[in-house]
């Protein structure tokens, strides 16, 4: 089937586009400037969608294909969970998920100095933030945000670690909180760290409150909104009887 | 009868097999040390408060040995002395090593432990203290390389187990021209001297605390990286012989199991020469018997 | 080294402490009570013998392939019922391509213990010339998902594929009674195989030192847990095989422990296999019966409709087919002459596996697949095999018995005929044709 | 065949519940760390222990700081009847892996991180319940070579012929089609950790099989530790300057 050359560009916006398709035509812009995000690629004047997903417009000219995938692509500032697989004298080899292994200086800690060089065993969890990623390089990770300050980076102890994709991590993470965590919050206490590479951490006190966090959010990936509201509601009236 | 190698390859007549019996039992005899050795999964009856050191395993309260040996108390720690195990390496001992590989700027030595031993080309040198050019690293392998015998010390244990040795001082270094023996370390008492020289035979003894011995012909004390070619002179047909006579009792006192100490030996080598016993003779039953009682002499004496 | 380390699954610590810490209130990570199992599902395949199971996201297919081979000299008149395992890197990245590894060995011995050691499967039955021909049949086991407990799930796949393989009923006739006729599914009903009781398997995960015990563990589970025991047991109460591989001691009350509970839930188990083999049986005899009524009513419409599906189906053999028909003639042939055409029709037969038997077993399987085909075309061609163990050449040579073909009633006749046009002369007549199912 | 008479002697003249002859013997290879020999009866079997030492192939992944334990059994090609036998057939992968865990269990192998333990085993004569001796032989080689260990890990086999439990089984018996059982136990513990067995047998009746071969682990335990003992008293009394 030929290729769907479109000429608006408001045409293909929140629709789902194939690897292959054509979402834009510079040909017939007038010096507008486009920023690309991720799942877009330009080959002379012709934007063609790199991967399965939604397009995605945002005000003044960024599109980008949002898609929902096992593997995460790494990019600066994300938030990430990683796993310490490896700890070498200057960096801990950490897996994000990623293509290759990232790699955690010793001293990107809140005042990390060659004296206290924090030990993580192999398969301790972070909470981690990507600082570079350049091409054929390892990425580069860090325990402090950009001020240097921890703030809520680094190990996680205890709680339960389960593996999502993506798309789900993005969704716990949407700015009004997700039908599912305002659902399970009212009538549990919890707390949960959402890495963008579909990692979620869930800790609590009692076992049981963070096994019906961790498998209402699992089951909440293909359900909509209210489908997510009811399924907690059966999840809660289960347990509190 | 249990008996370790020595059965195996020594065909003892009937005659030898009694002495040997008779021997052996008056040396358990003699021997106090023996009733309190354990196996794996033997309890100790201890009272609680002692520190539990190797070799011992909390089960249940109940403290149970996780290896054989002799259970030994320092006053409040109690463990286990293995007996047959690798060498268990402690700073400062001193160690006779083979090389096995030559690597950037340090050489990997085998000292029948469970890991290799370093020696870094920084802690070469002795005498003159400079650093270690691109140059030194280039002329590592006319120094030493694989398959040489070392002697060094043990300088540090790295948290994952890594051993670095240092051999910083002269009379440490490569070994030349003598005989490179393996016995159980636990046969090598750990004492402050570890290298003799015996004037009569101009022969140097290093008995390394992890069970590798070396039996030389005696090296002047002085810097051996400058490398001379009078140095190589030939050694002599009397030298020679003593080096393999002094081996062979070794390798007797270790089939027999006996601890390894100068003195040993030397009754040993004079044992084998009293008797005027070919050296090659010495690896026979005859001799090992006769070693055996010498021995139930020596501790009879000295008890 | 390091990329194979980037793509390895890794176990973190808080996930091991967890579910230590849940198991010790009884609870597990998906929910399920302690000794529940999850969620079973039984699928058949087309032809018979093939099996699809899924056990929560643990995915394993069964193929069962029968073919006629000299017995061993020590059970002249016994068939031989062996099994493989397949651990394909796509069901989990830690399993390597290649030789199979430690535990695809020990799932093929533990379901290779569990069916032949406690004649699970009436191997006299299997006889066809005593000392001369028996029927040997091989379990093929797939894994295509590992979602932990691959033992349990496999060994549902084995029984379900054996329970509804069908193999051709064959007779000793001929001048010298040395001959053996394989009569096709239209002359004689295929038979199943003689099976006396189903040896289940059961798996435990031992935790925290053995004191607590777990049914079915899923993938997390199986990384955390300190021992594992399998105890196969069958419905009315006997064990059949037991493999505790080592690794952590547990007390001997807890064995038995496990033994009464697996024997409790062998019967359900059971229960629901023979309801799913019922279910498939009646609904391949349901189409059986359907396909032979239509045919002779409307002849034209009905071939017309089966055709298309036919010609879509047999298309691409179009090749084989052209080659295959003018080695073979309708009367029986002696082995030897048919030799020259087996190796001709071996060289362009591209369906099926050309050598199924990755290990060095004694006995090397044929490359070809005898199993029934549901629809039309039935082809049975068994070739049997002289056995020289460690043969060496590639090509293995066999002589046929007898190779009957009869195309389905529906099967493709020769290309001068217009495809679709069919008459009832076709039909009814059975035209020579070997096509080869792939 | 009748394999039980009347009188309840077997074959080899035994009675129901008694062993073959055991002779054991520590410290036969010289270069070995440790080693054994352990006959039961014809059945005969060596092994080596060459370890803790460095780990050869870095490849491998390294396990977080536990001792790496490999395991390799084989039979010699002279010990059965038949000379057809590979060395890598599928019954020596499982025997090896299996023996392996066994061994794994009761060496402490948190004790000698980053290190390898080899276990050679070989069986010189084969006459049934091979896999027992090789691991009460492996059990004397790694106590001979100082290798730190929970418990001794001894196996022993019995079978059901003519409705009579029979303890320790020869070839004939073993290749008669009755049930075969083996267990391995931490005598001192009282733990199970290997129970291999198969063919059909009544739950009631495993259950006596299972406690008699539990008591005949029970009497090799026995006759093993008499050998370590006197070995170690040996050793020391002559050591002893």
């Amino acid at each position: 089937m030929a290729a769907k050359v479109s000429v608006s560009p408001t045409s293909l916006i929140d629709q789902i586009v194939v690897p292959g398709d054509v979402v834009l035509d510079l040909s017939n812009m007038t010096n507008q400037t486009i920023k690309l995000g991720s799942g877009l690629h330009q080959d002379n004047d012709v934007i063609s969608a790199m991967r399965a997903g939604k397009l995605s417009f945002c005000k003044p000219n960024k599109y980008w294909v949002e898609s929902s995938h096992k593997r995460y692509i790494p990019r600066p500032e994300d938030h990430v969970l990683g796993i310490v697989v490896d700890s070498k004298t200057d960096n801990f080899w950490v897996d994000i998920k990623g293509p290759q292994l990232a790699l955690l200086p010793v001293l990107a800690f809140e005042g990390g100095t060659q004296r206290n060089i924090p030990k993580f065993e192999v398969g301790t969890l972070l909470y981690l933030r990507v600082v570079k990623t350049n091409t054929g390089m390892n990425p580069e990770l860090s325990c402090t945000d950009a001020s240097g300050k921890a703030a809520l980076f680094g190990p996680l102890r205890d709680g339960f670690m389960l593996e999502t994709s993506t798309g789900l991590s993005r969704m716990l993470l949407s700015s009004p909180t997700c039908p599912v965590i305002e659902a399970l919050g009212k009538k549990l206490s919890f707390e949960i760290a959402v890495g963008l590479n579909g990692r979620v951490w869930v800790n609590s006190a009692a076992p049981r409150t963070v096994i019906i966090v961790a498998n209402a959010m699992m089951n909440s990936e293909s359900l909509s909104v209210t489908q997510q509201r009811i399924m907690v509601e059966k999840l809660l009236a289960k347990i509190s009887d | 009868m249990v008996m370790r190698k020595l059965q195996l390859e020594l065909p003892l007549n009937q005659t030898q097999k009694v002495r040997f019996k008779r021997a052996m039992e008056r040396l358990q005899f003699l021997s106090s040390t023996t009733n309190n050795s354990v196996i794996v999964a033997d309890s100790i009856h201890e009272d609680a408060f002692l520190l539990k050191g190797h070799g011992t395993s909390e089960v249940d309260g109940e403290l149970m040995a996780t290896v054989c040996g002799v259970v030994t108390h320092v006053d409040k720690l109690v463990y286990i002395r293995t007996l047959r195990a690798r060498y268990k390496p402690e700073v400062k001992d001193i160690v006779v090593g083979r090389v096995i590989e030559v690597s950037k700027s340090c050489w990997r030595l085998e000292l029948n432990s469970t890991k290799d031993g370093i020696l870094k080309l920084s802690s070469m040198d002795n005498d003159v203290q400079r650093r270690k050019t691109y140059v030194d690293e280039l002329n590592m392998r006319n120094i030493i390389v694989e398959d040489d015998v070392v002697c060094a010390e043990v300088g540090c244990i790295h948290r994952d187990g890594g051993l670095e040795l240092r051999a910083t001082s002269y009379k440490y270094g490569k070994l030349e021209k003598g005989q490179h023996l393996m016995v159980d370390p636990y046969l090598v008492k750990r004492s402050n001297i570890h290298f003799h020289y015996i004037e009569s035979l101009g022969i140097d003894l290093i008995i390394g605390r992890n069970g590798f011995i070396w039996v030389g012909e005696h090296v002047q004390a002085q810097d051996h990286m400058i490398l001379d070619d009078e140095m190589i002179k030939h050694t002599s047909l009397e030298t020679r012989q003593s080096i393999l006579r002094i081996g062979n009792a070794i390798r007797v006192l270790s089939n027999l199991g006996f601890t390894m100490t100068l003195e040993v030996i030397m009754e040993t080598f004079n044992l084998s020469n009293a008797e005027n016993i070919d050296v090659y003779d010495m690896l026979g039953s005859e001799f090992h018997v006769l070693v055996a009682e010498n021995e139930l002499e020596r501790r009879i004496r000295r008890a | 080294m390091e990329g194979r380390l980037a793509n390895m699954w890794r176990l973190t610590v808080n996930e091991s402490k967890f579910v230590e810490t849940a198991l010790q209130s009884e609870l597990r990570v998906d929910g399920r009570g302690l000794y529940d199992y999850r969620k079973l599902t039984i699928k058949f395949g087309k032809e018979y013998g093939s099996s699809e199971v899924q056990l929560g996201q643990t995915h394993v297919m069964g193929f069962v392939t029968a073919q006629m081979v000299q017995p061993y000299k020590d059970r002249p008149n016994e068939g031989s019922l062996s099994i493989f395992t397949e651990f394909s890197p796509m069901a989990d990245p830690s399993f390597e391509p290649g030789r199979p590894g430690e535990s695809a060995v020990e799932l093929g011995r533990i379901i290779d213990r569990g069916l032949r050691e406690s004649r699970a499967v009436d191997t006299e039955s299997l006889c066809i010339l005593a000392g001369k021909m028996v029927w040997s049949v091989r379990i093929d086991l797939h894994i295509l998902d590992n979602g932990g407990n691959l033992v349990d799930a496999a060994n549902i796949a084995a029984l379900a594929a054996l329970m509804t393989f069908r193999r051709p009923d064959c007779t000793v006739g001929g001048e010298n009674g040395q001959e053996v006729i394989i009569h096709p599914p239209e002359e004689r009903e295929p038979l199943p195989l003689i099976i006396h009781h189903l040896p289940i398997a059961f798996t435990f995960g031992f935790f925290n030192k053995g004191n607590i015990v777990v049914m079915d563990p899923t993938y997390v589970e199986e990384a955390v847990m300190c021992g594992r025991m399998t105890v196969t047991v069958n419905a009315n109460g006997d064990i059949c095989a037991i493999q505790k591989p080592g690794e952590e001691g547990v007390n001997q009350s807890v064995i038995l422990h496990c033994l009464r509970l697996a024997s409790s839930r062998a019967a359900a188990t059971t229960k629901i296999i023979r309801e799913e083999v019922e279910a498939y049986n009646r609904e391949r005899s349901l189409q059986k019966v359907k396909r032979h009524p239509t045919l002779a009513k409307s002849e034209v419409s009905g071939p017309t409709v089966a055709v298309k599906e036919e010609y879509r189906k047999s298309s691409d053999q179009e090749k084989a087919a052209e080659i295959s028909r003018e080695h073979v003639e309708r009367l029986k042939l002696s082995p030897e002459e048919l030799r020259s055409s087996k190796e001709q029709e071996a060289t362009n037969f591209k369906g099926g596996p050309s050598n199924w038997d990755p290990y060095s077993e004694a006995m090397d399987v044929d490359s070809l697949k005898v199993s029934l085909a549901s629809e039309g075309d039935s082809i049975t061609k068994s070739s049997s095999k002289k056995k020289t163990n460690g043969s060496g050449n590639a090509q293995k040579d066999g002589g046929e018995i007898s190779v009957e073909e009869v195309t389905g009633d529906l099967g493709k006749k020769d290309t001068k005929h217009k495809d679709g046009e069919m008459t009832l002369k076709d039909a009814v007549k059975p035209k020579k044709k070997r096509k080869n199912k792939t | 065949m009748e394999y039980v008479n009347p009188e309840g002697l077997r074959l080899d003249g035994r009675r129901f519940n008694e062993m073959r002859q055991i002779v054991a013997e520590v410290g036969v290879v010289s270069k070995a760390d440790g080693s054994a020999v352990f006959e039961m009866g014809n059945t005969k079997v060596i092994a080596a222990v060459y370890g803790p030492r460095e780990i050869q192939n870095k490849s491998q992944q390294k396990k977080n700081d536990h001792a790496v334990v490999l395991c390799e059994y084989s039979m010699a090609q002279f010990s059965t009847g038949d000379r057809r036998r590979q060395k890598f057939d599928r019954r020596s992968t499982e025997l090896s892996l299996v023996i392996r865990q066994t061994m794994e269990a009761c060496i402490l192998t948190e004790l000698m991180p980053h290190s390898q333990i080899d276990i050679f085993l070989q069986v010189l004569q084969a006459d049934g319940g091979t896999r027992s001796a090789c691991i009460n032989a492996a059990t004397l080689a790694l106590a001979d070579a100082g290798i730190p260990m929970r418990d001794l890990a001894v196996s022993c086999s019995a079978g059901y012929l003519n409705s009579t439990p029979l303890l320790d089984l020869n070839y004939v018996e073993d290749s008669a089609g009755g049930a075969d059982v083996t267990v391995g136990i931490l005598p001192k513990l009282d733990k199970v950790t290997l129970l291999q067995m198969d063919a059909k047998l009544p739950m009631e009746t495993f259950e006596t099989v299972f406690a008699l071969a539990s008591e005949g682990c029970k009497a090799i335990a026995e006759r093993i530790r008499e050998v370590l003992q006197e070995n170690t008293k040996q050793l020391e009394y002559r050591r002893a300057a």
